[in-house]
């Protein structure tokens, strides 16, 4: 296990590598011109040729590559051409934020999604499979923008029971910074009052967000759960005795879920790149519209910045969900 | 239980149909479907305004309620809704279509090449699909989409960028499986060579799952396409385009609900209407989900 | 660095931690906190880098100028400069600082500090250095004793004193100690040095900055505001029911439908207020079919100009490149309105009488008004049989194609903003040739034009400048380089218990923080 | 059928069970008016061929048959005098594991794969412990804690009995440690912690090796005379019956056409199926061609004409020389690797022009690895294989492309060799279209000969249309012989061509393949681990254990007269269809 984990490890090297490669290569070879957007409305050649010198974007692309890895390495993301803010600095600012809501959302999509796939399965082509289903298709169907606005009217507006948008009430002082995610920093700082704000924040756009990767865990839990019960050896359970109860939450679960496991992985980066609906609905200031913000204005660094970030969590997170994958499979395990 | 690996065909198509049917809503997906299919092929003919699709505007009739006139009301610019919603069907059905059918083609063919021939061309073809997944699809597409500027074409080849590696996946999975099947041994002992392996024998036994993923993706093709719009990065005006629609309208909730209210429900039937019809068709189709 | 701002915050916080759970109504009692909503973030704080309303709103508080704005039509009013003369040739300013002037760290605002100021924005030549490059260089401002500056402006610029109030004084001490390779700009760009009556409390990048009150502020008076938030809200919907639900006392980007929707709700007051705020669609008269003057002519004849209104909301209709209220604007110029039949003589007399060519017009993409005024465009253009193919583009893919005449597209909307009460600021930028391949004039050159605009900007004689303003419309009517749009009003939506506020028609989304009151 | 009796040793009566299954063709009466009764220390087999019910038998009376799609329409399962039948599921769940055992045919499939070992046998401990607490020999009321040791302790014990050995260390492996004999051992245990009275083994042996088998049934034997218990032995194979069972129940189309003790039903089959079904086993008396294969349930008529007396085999065609092949071990580590797996040793073998040359092996010992090397599909690491004097290795691909016509393989699944996609005329036209050089037919004419080739087979020119799937399981595979033969070669690779048949269908495979031989002169390499079916079929024979040569000579020498230890194994192993010749009984009239 511990030779898989390091092997794994090693391979994010050259995987990362040929990441920023090709984000790089994507970002740089796009046509447009952000630095003349830079170098203000009101800008000769001349200004626009010396914003360009100073940002480096006069040398050949090889080059800027080779500094902007080298950067990397120093902790160096890169500046903003059209902030002039480090992308470093950006993306702390803005990551927690989003990486709240994607936990958040996948806690919830986890946590329904698997007992309610499992009990599709078992009441299969019953009414709660029937019901089950057809929902959670519902909820893959309905685009997260529009339930994103359909929420705000109907619980912030005309039931009022929970705030319009943002992550905490604008006029008092969030938790003090540790995470730079507001729930947990309240939990850590001990202020469970800041904890029930900030979650009553983190509700609507978390279930907007959530909706999706419930449904597909649910459907991915239901058939990978229908797929167990078929196999022999529960037959054999049941034929030796065990009860349903037994069978279901010991044998069958263990098994089913680590089919889901690799969903559970994929959907989490899918997650993350895909925030910026929700954060638009709901003006959540996570880094999806740190990155809308950068397409609008072709503003490449953050745009590599945010890419790269997004895709180095992502493979992290096949990583452990690859390790879980180990530990619930002892085939995979001792090999 | 012995007699898994013993389905026939037929039977298996008599056994989806007769699943299909059972299903209710699959038949639900499937009428969905057929109404969007008329609405696309028919939509100008059928929209009550065919002149407000094509750009009238009458300012004078703006932000109306619906009624009897105006089914679904009208827009800022005094537009039919209705008219706009049907036409959009079938930006976005083609939309859809052209970025499954785009990704599918290129990822089959990836796909097919790293599962057959193994090897190093395999490693690379793989170690660049995982790559490809590991950008957020999203993100890039909205990048290569602003950078190439707004058009259907451009939209589509945007999205279908990020759509291939999961085609590509799935087939190579699929034809490494199948390049062990013994009738493909079969016909390697005979002395087929690669072609006749791959179009022969492969690849028409691997549509199936190929079939079901596109008609699964189709829905969240669309859903894709109206989030590109949604964001502002899609068609150009005055195409009307779903997710456009809504995007334009959301400044408009809730006091003019109705101009956000149906492209979002437009695009939620379709999205809807597709994963319903692709859920039924994967049982139809897919040896995994079938017993 | 605005991380260490917020450390000192979590200080605080902790410290007051104990009496949280009893002090929080208290505290929210005694704190009078104004929150915007607005939907632009404020990545930048250097005062002579930073650029966009947002970064105004946040330097005009945070930061003095040696002269305000204020009042309708806007009137330099004393800032740090308790007065002010000019020579009569209109080339020399003295002013007179007031004494009091301190900055955060409780240092002098003195001349010295004018002077670095000036010249530092002139050196970076970023942000606002625009509004005065080409007026006053590094030795235009002298140091006369501690609290006179005396400037000297290389050319005769009559609006001098309209551009002053953007250009912000900053604390020499402070900027030099942290100077770096970049002359202060890292450290400035998140870092405050500046006088003005608010500082810095939290900054949330994308989300909201928290301004705070300066206990001991040298400027006296003013409301009694503890402290204002600009929250960054990218919806103008949301704007509004932020607004509506009291949860935001100022929403500064609505919609017309977002001001009718508010209007007659208990506890907002509406400002609808004409602005400085000109919308255009250049054509291009270097390349493509619109080179030909009598399709340009055409085109404005055959325009919607009602539509355009009606889906504007508030709004009035262009008469000419000025606003009404601009002193030297013709109330006689002979504009184009929609007239089909005078469009199609004209068409008949252009290159292509019979229409049957396609054009094309780029817009913002995201700009909701121009997406609809392109359309309305594209209907009206049906009438001379001429197709519309219309672009969205992003800003800065509109910024590069405008770079030369090749690229431009057919017809390029652009809205420009004044920073000053000055027809020179409309004018200069959107008609000199000198300005060609830049956004706000990519293509329009016309000798006749560039003299008339270089004269005027050096004649101090009010009723001669007139004169020359008037030509200048008459003979660009002619040209017929743009079609005219529309003057949006400015749309503000306050609560009612926001005390002190008075419009002036110039960066009015800007809030000035320092009159405004909480009732 | 005798009417039952209420016997206090009768465990289980089984009365005129009548079941029915909905599918999407309608409601099927799949059980029909099945009677039987078990005794303690009685086994009972019930055999039949693929469908006729057998399973479904044995899932009935644990009412492990889901119901719907399942519904009995009428009779009673009687389990020491309870209807099963009418029973809550609660008390169907006291009866199963601890009053009956159950053990399936697929020992990889029937563990589950994500947990040790102890623990599946810890819960199925408990479980029977809950029911009957001196299992575990603990006084009620015992702490979790106390029970859960005792449980393991309990498992441990089983795992011994059934023969695993290192029984306490080896509760913790998890199931893919252990080998299919031995899971098969694990599934025995661990239905047998509850103590059972009766054991039902649905074909717990047919995934087996004969050896592995041999030792299982030994093992159930075994503990029969230990426990007492009754046993439900389901099988297809007629000579497991033969040497374990007591009673005998013979199976067609979902009822019992005859049953009674073994030597009855065996010696004197009174009914025709029971009776065809005897005659399709190959037995060492029988000549080729003389095996009778099965028609509807009944006897089938006669063979065909006789085919001509074969020629004399005439000299070498195939000469494998010290084949070896390797395949590189299993990654370890970022640059480690196993060492490499041995699939051949050293083997050498000739096979003459015109005879059938039998191979015979085990799961895993390399014949199949053989066939592959023979077809080029696998590069041998060194030797020769010289076919008809020409070194295969040695040919360019251009060269080698026309031999393939001259050396065809028929597959062991027919299932999975028949392009589900294509036309049988495309399947059988394929190697003609390959071979197009050699052949030079045109499109009509290899129709033509498509169609004669089925018919050589025993199918009709209307068939040339139709899919695979419209067929049987023997009918696919005399597809698949048509196919072979298509390109006129003649060396022909049987790979276990009958082993995935029913006897019966079987029987006439290998009928059509003597035909065949007899006919068109050609050379067979029969691999088969069925030495009955070897025995039958070929000339001469070479047993392969773990990718070496153990003993190759004529078959008859071979199969009288084994020299080697292996093959003298295998025979012992191999289930006769004669129950006097069952090793177990002997031993069990020793004891008596």
């Amino acid at each position: 296990m511990v030779g898989y984990i390091l092997r794994r490890l090693l391979l994010l090297v050259p995987v990362l590598l040929g990441l920023s490669m090709l984000v790089f290569a994507i970002a740089r070879l796009l046509p447009g011109d952000p630095v003349a957007l830079a170098a203000g409305p009101n800008a000769t050649a001349a200004d626009v040729a010396s914003v360009a010198r100073e940002f480096g974007l006069d040398q050949p692309l090889v080059v800027q590559y080779w500094n902007y890895l080298t950067g990397l390495f120093r902790g160096d993301w890169g500046v903003s051409i059209f902030t002039r803010r480090p992308v470093a600095e950006d993306l702390a600012a803005y990551l927690p934020a989003t990486l709240e809501l994607v936990l958040a959302a996948m806690l919830l999509a986890i946590g329904l999604g698997i007992p309610l796939g499992l009990m599709a399965a078992v009441f299969r082509n019953k009414w709660p499979d029937f019901l089950a289903r057809t929902v959670s298709l519902g909820a893959i169907s309905m685009p997260r923008f529009f339930l994103g606005l359909v929420f705000q009217l109907l619980f912030a507006m005309w039931l009022g029971w929970l705030p319009l948008s943002g992550r905490f009430p604008l006029t008092e002082d969030p938790p003090p910074q540790i995470t730079g995610m507001l729930t947990v920093d309240a939990l850590l700082s001990g202020q469970f009052h800041a904890f029930g704000v900030a979650l009553s924040y983190l509700a609507l756009p978390a279930i907007a967000m959530c909706l999706s990767p419930l449904a597909t865990i649910m459907r991915m839990m239901r058939a990978s759960t229908i797929e167990v019960l078929q196999q022999d050896y529960v037959l054999t359970e049941r034929a030796l005795g065990l009860s349903q109860k037994l069978i279901l939450f010991k044998y069958v679960l263990k098994n089913a879920i680590s089919a889901t496991l690799t969903v559970i992985g994929l959907y989490f980066g899918w997650l993350l790149g895909g925030t910026v609906l929700v954060e638009t609905v709901f003006d959540w200031p996570g880094i999806g519209l740190y990155a809308t913000q950068a397409v609008l204005t072709q503003d490449f660094m953050p745009i590599i910045g945010v890419t790269l970030c997004i895709g180095a969590i992502f493979v992290t997170v096949n990583l452990v969900v690859d390790m879980l994958y180990g530990l619930l499979n002892p085939k995979v395990r001792y090999q | 239980m012995s007699s898994t690996t013993a389905h026939p065909r037929l039977e298996s198509w008599r056994r989806g149909l007769y699943r299909f049917r059972q299903s209710w809503v699959s038949v639900l997906g499937l009428l969905i479907v057929s109404v969007l299919l008329v609405l696309a092929i028919g939509g100008q003919h059928l929209a009550p305004y065919p002149q407000h699709i094509a750009g009238l505007v009458d300012t004078s009739a703006r932000l109306q309620a619906p009624s009897t006139t105006y089914w679904f009301g009208t827009n800022e610019l005094g537009q039919d809704v209705f008219s706009l919603v049907v036409a959009g069907t079938r930006i976005s059905l083609l939309a859809g279509m052209a970025v499954v059918i785009v990704g599918a083609a290129f990822g089959v063919f990836v796909g097919a090449i790293a599962g057959f021939l193994g090897g190093w061309v395999d490693e690379v073809l793989m170690r660049l699909a995982d790559l490809k997944l590991t950008v957020p699809g999203l993100i890039l597409a909205m990048a290569v989409a602003a950078a190439l500027g707004p058009g259907i074409v451009n939209m589509v080849f945007a999205i279908a960028l990020s759509w291939w590696p999961g085609y590509a996946r799935l087939v190579r999975g699929e034809v490494m499986a199948k390049r062990e099947e013994t009738f493909v041994l079969a016909s390697r002992a005979m002395g087929a060579g690669t072609n006749r392996l791959l179009w022969k024998h492969i690849l028409p036994n691997i549509m199936s799952p190929i079939i079901v993923k596109m008609s699964l993706d189709m829905g969240f093709a669309i859903l894709t396409v109206a989030s590109l719009g949604f964001i502002g990065i899609g068609v150009k005006p005055p195409t009307p385009e779903w997710g456009s629609l809504l995007s334009v309208a959301r400044v408009n909730m809730p006091d003019y609900w109705w101009t956000a209210i149906f492209p979002g429900l437009a695009i939620f039937m379709a999205v809807f209407g597709f994963n319903l019809l692709g859920d039924g068709l994967r049982d139809l189709l897919d040896p995994k989900a079938r017993r | 660095m605005l991380t260490t701002t917020r450390r000192g915050v979590m200080a605080g916080g902790a410290a007051l931690l104990a009496g949280m759970a009893t002090g929080r109504d208290a505290q929210a009692q005694s704190r009078r906190i104004l929150v915007m909503a607005s939907n632009q973030d404020i990545p930048n704080f250097d005062p002579h880098v930073a650029n966009g309303y947002s970064a105004s709103m946040a330097l005009r508080n945070t930061y003095d100028s040696l002269v305000g704005v204020a009042g309708n039509p806007p009137k330099p009013v004393p800032q740090l400069a308790q007065s002010w003369t000019i020579s009569d040739d209109g080339r020399e300013y003295t002013f007179k600082l007031d004494p009091a002037a301190k900055f955060h760290d409780g240092s002098p605002v003195n001349a010295e500090a004018v002077k670095y100021s000036f010249n530092r924005l002139l050196r970076l030549n970023r942000g606002n250095a625009w509004m005065i490059a080409g007026v006053v260089d590094q030795n235009s401002v002298e140091a006369i004793d501690a609290t006179t500056v005396r400037i000297k402006l290389v050319t005769p610029f009559v609006p001098f004193l309209s551009v002053l109030p953007w250009v912000w004084i900053v604390n020499p001490a402070q900027v030099e100690a942290n100077k770096g390779s970049d002359d202060g700009q890292a450290w400035l760009r998140s870092n405050l040095a500046g006088s003005g009556a608010f500082r810095l409390r939290r900054a949330e990048a994308g989300n909201l900055y928290e301004f705070e009150r300066v206990a001991d502020a040298w400027r006296k008076g003013g409301g009694n505001l503890t402290g204002a938030i600009w929250k960054i809200t990218r919806e103008t919907a949301t704007q509004r029911l932020m607004v509506q639900r009291g949860e935001a006392q100022i929403a500064v980007d609505l919609t017309s439908e977002d001001m009718d929707s508010l209007k007659g709700r208990a506890g907002v007051n509406l400002v609808i207020e004409p602005e400085y705020r000109t919308f255009s669609m250049k054509m291009n008269t270097r390349h493509g079919p619109l080179q030909d003057a009598n399709l340009r002519r055409a085109i404005a004849c055959a325009f919607n100009y009602q539509g355009m209104l009606d889906v504007a909301g508030y709004a009035e209709l262009m008469k000419g490149p000025f606003p009404e209220s601009i002193d030297g604007f013709d109330k006689d110029l002979p504009v184009y309105r929609t007239d089909l039949a005078r469009a199609k003589e004209y068409l008949a007399k252009s290159s292509t009488p019979n229409g049957g060519i396609k054009i094309t017009v780029a817009h913002v993409s995201g700009l909701e008004q121009q997406r609809r005024w392109a359309l309305v465009l594209l209907d009206s253009l049906r009438a001379l049989n001429i197709e519309l193919d219309i672009k969205p583009m992003i800003w800065p893919d509109m910024v590069s194609a405008a770079r030369s005449p090749e690229t431009t597209p057919d017809i390029f909307m652009v809205y420009q903003t004044a920073n000053y009460g000055d027809p020179d600021n409309l004018a200069f930028a959107g008609y000199h040739s000198s300005r060609n391949g830049g956004w706000q004039n990519p293509t329009y050159a016309n000798p006749e034009v560039d003299s008339l605009l270089t004269q005027a900007r050096a004649e101090s004689d009010a009723e001669k400048r007139r004169a020359l303003y008037v030509r200048f419309q008459r003979v660009l009517m002619e040209d017929s380089p743009d079609i005219f749009g529309v003057l949006e009003k400015r749309k503000l939506a306050m609560r009612s218990n926001v005390q002190g506020f008075a419009f002036t028609p110039v960066a009015s989304n800007a809030i000035d923080l320092f009159p405004l009151s909480l009732g | 059928m005798n009417p039952p009796s209420l016997d206090t040793d009768t465990l289980l009566e089984i009365d005129d069970l009548n079941l029915a299954m909905r599918s999407f063709e309608g409601e099927i009466q799949v059980l029909n008016g099945v009677s039987f009764a078990v005794k303690r220390g009685e086994i009972w087999g019930i055999v039949g061929e693929t469908g006729s019910g057998k399973s479904l038998t044995g899932l009935t009376v644990s009412r492990l048959v889901p119901t719907p799609p399942g519904r009995y329409l009428r009779g009673s399962v009687r389990f020491q005098g309870q209807d099963v039948l009418k029973q809550s599921e609660e008390t169907m769940r006291t009866l199963r594991g601890r009053r009956i055992g159950m053990i399936f045919q697929d020992p990889t499939t029937n563990l589950n794969p994500t947990f040790r070992i102890g623990t599946q046998l810890v819960d199925v401990a408990l479980h029977a412990a809950k029911l009957d607490p001196t299992i575990l020999g603990l006084p009620a009321g015992a702490s979790r804690r106390a029970r859960r040791a005792a449980a393991e302790k309990v498992a441990i014990a089983r795992l011994e009995e059934v023969g695993i050995p290192n029984a306490a260390e080896r509760v913790n492996d998890y199931p893919h440690q252990f080998s299919g004999g031995m899971k098969q051992r694990v599934l025995i245990a661990m239905a047998l912690i509850g103590r059972p009275d009766l054991l039902i083994a649905d074909e717990p042996t047919t995934a087996l090796d004969v050896s592995v088998q041999a030792q299982i049934l030994r093992l159930i034997h075994g503990l029969v005379e230990e426990h007492n218990l009754g046993v439900l032995f389901i099988t297809h194979n007629l000579g497991v019956v033969a040497q374990l069972c007591t009673h005998v129940a013979v199976m067609y189309a979902g009822a019992i056409v005859e049953s009674g003790p073994v030597r009855d039903v065996l010696k004197h089959p009174r009914h025709d199926y029971t009776r065809g079904l005897l005659a399709s086993v190959p037995k060492p008396s029988m000549k080729r061609g003389e095996l009778r294969g099965l028609a509807g349930g009944a006897l089938a008529a006669e063979a065909l004409a006789p085919p001509p007396p074969r020629a004399a085999p005439g000299g070498t065609i195939m000469a494998i020389e010290h084949v070896v092949k390797e395949f590189p071990g299993a990654r370890r580590g970022f640059f480690d690797r196993a060492p490499p797996v041995q699939a051949l040793r050293d083997v050498s073998l000739n096979i003459r022009q015109g005879e059938s040359f039998g191979l015979v092996g085990e799961s895993g010992s390399g014949k199949t690895t053989l066939t592959r090397c023979i077809l080029q599909l696998e590069k041998i690491t060194s030797g020769r294989i010289v076919y008809d004097g020409i070194d295969l290795a040695a040919q360019t691909p251009q060269q080698m492309q026309a031999l393939r016509a001259r050396i065809q393989i028929v597959f062991q699944d027919p299932y999975a060799s028949l392009n589900p996609r294509m036309t049988i005329r495309d399947i059988i036209a394929e190697p003609m279209e390959i071979h197009h050089g050699k052949l030079g037919l045109t499109p009509r004419q290899r129709t033509d000969r498509a169609a004669e080739l089925l018919e050589q087979v025993g199918l009709t020119t209307q068939h040339l249309n139709r899919f695979p799937h419209e067929f049987s399981g023997g009918q696919r595979q005399r597809i698949g012989i048509a196919r072979a033969l298509a390109p006129k070669p003649d060396f022909l690779i049987l790979d276990e061509p009958t082993s995935a048949l029913d006897v019966s269908v079987q029987a006439q495979v290998l009928n059509l393949l003597h035909d065949l031989q007899s006919r068109l002169g050609l050379t067979y390499f029969f691999i088969s681990h069925d030495l009955g079916v070897i025995r039958y079929i070929c000339d001469r024979v070479a047993l392969i254990h773990h990718g070496k040569l153990v003993e190759q000579g004529e078959t008859e020498d071979v199969f009288t007269n084994p020299r080697s230890d292996y093959a003298k194994m295998l025979l012992a192993a191999m289930p006769d269809p004669d129950p006097d010749l069952s090793p177990l009984r002997r031993r069990e009239a020793v004891l008596l």
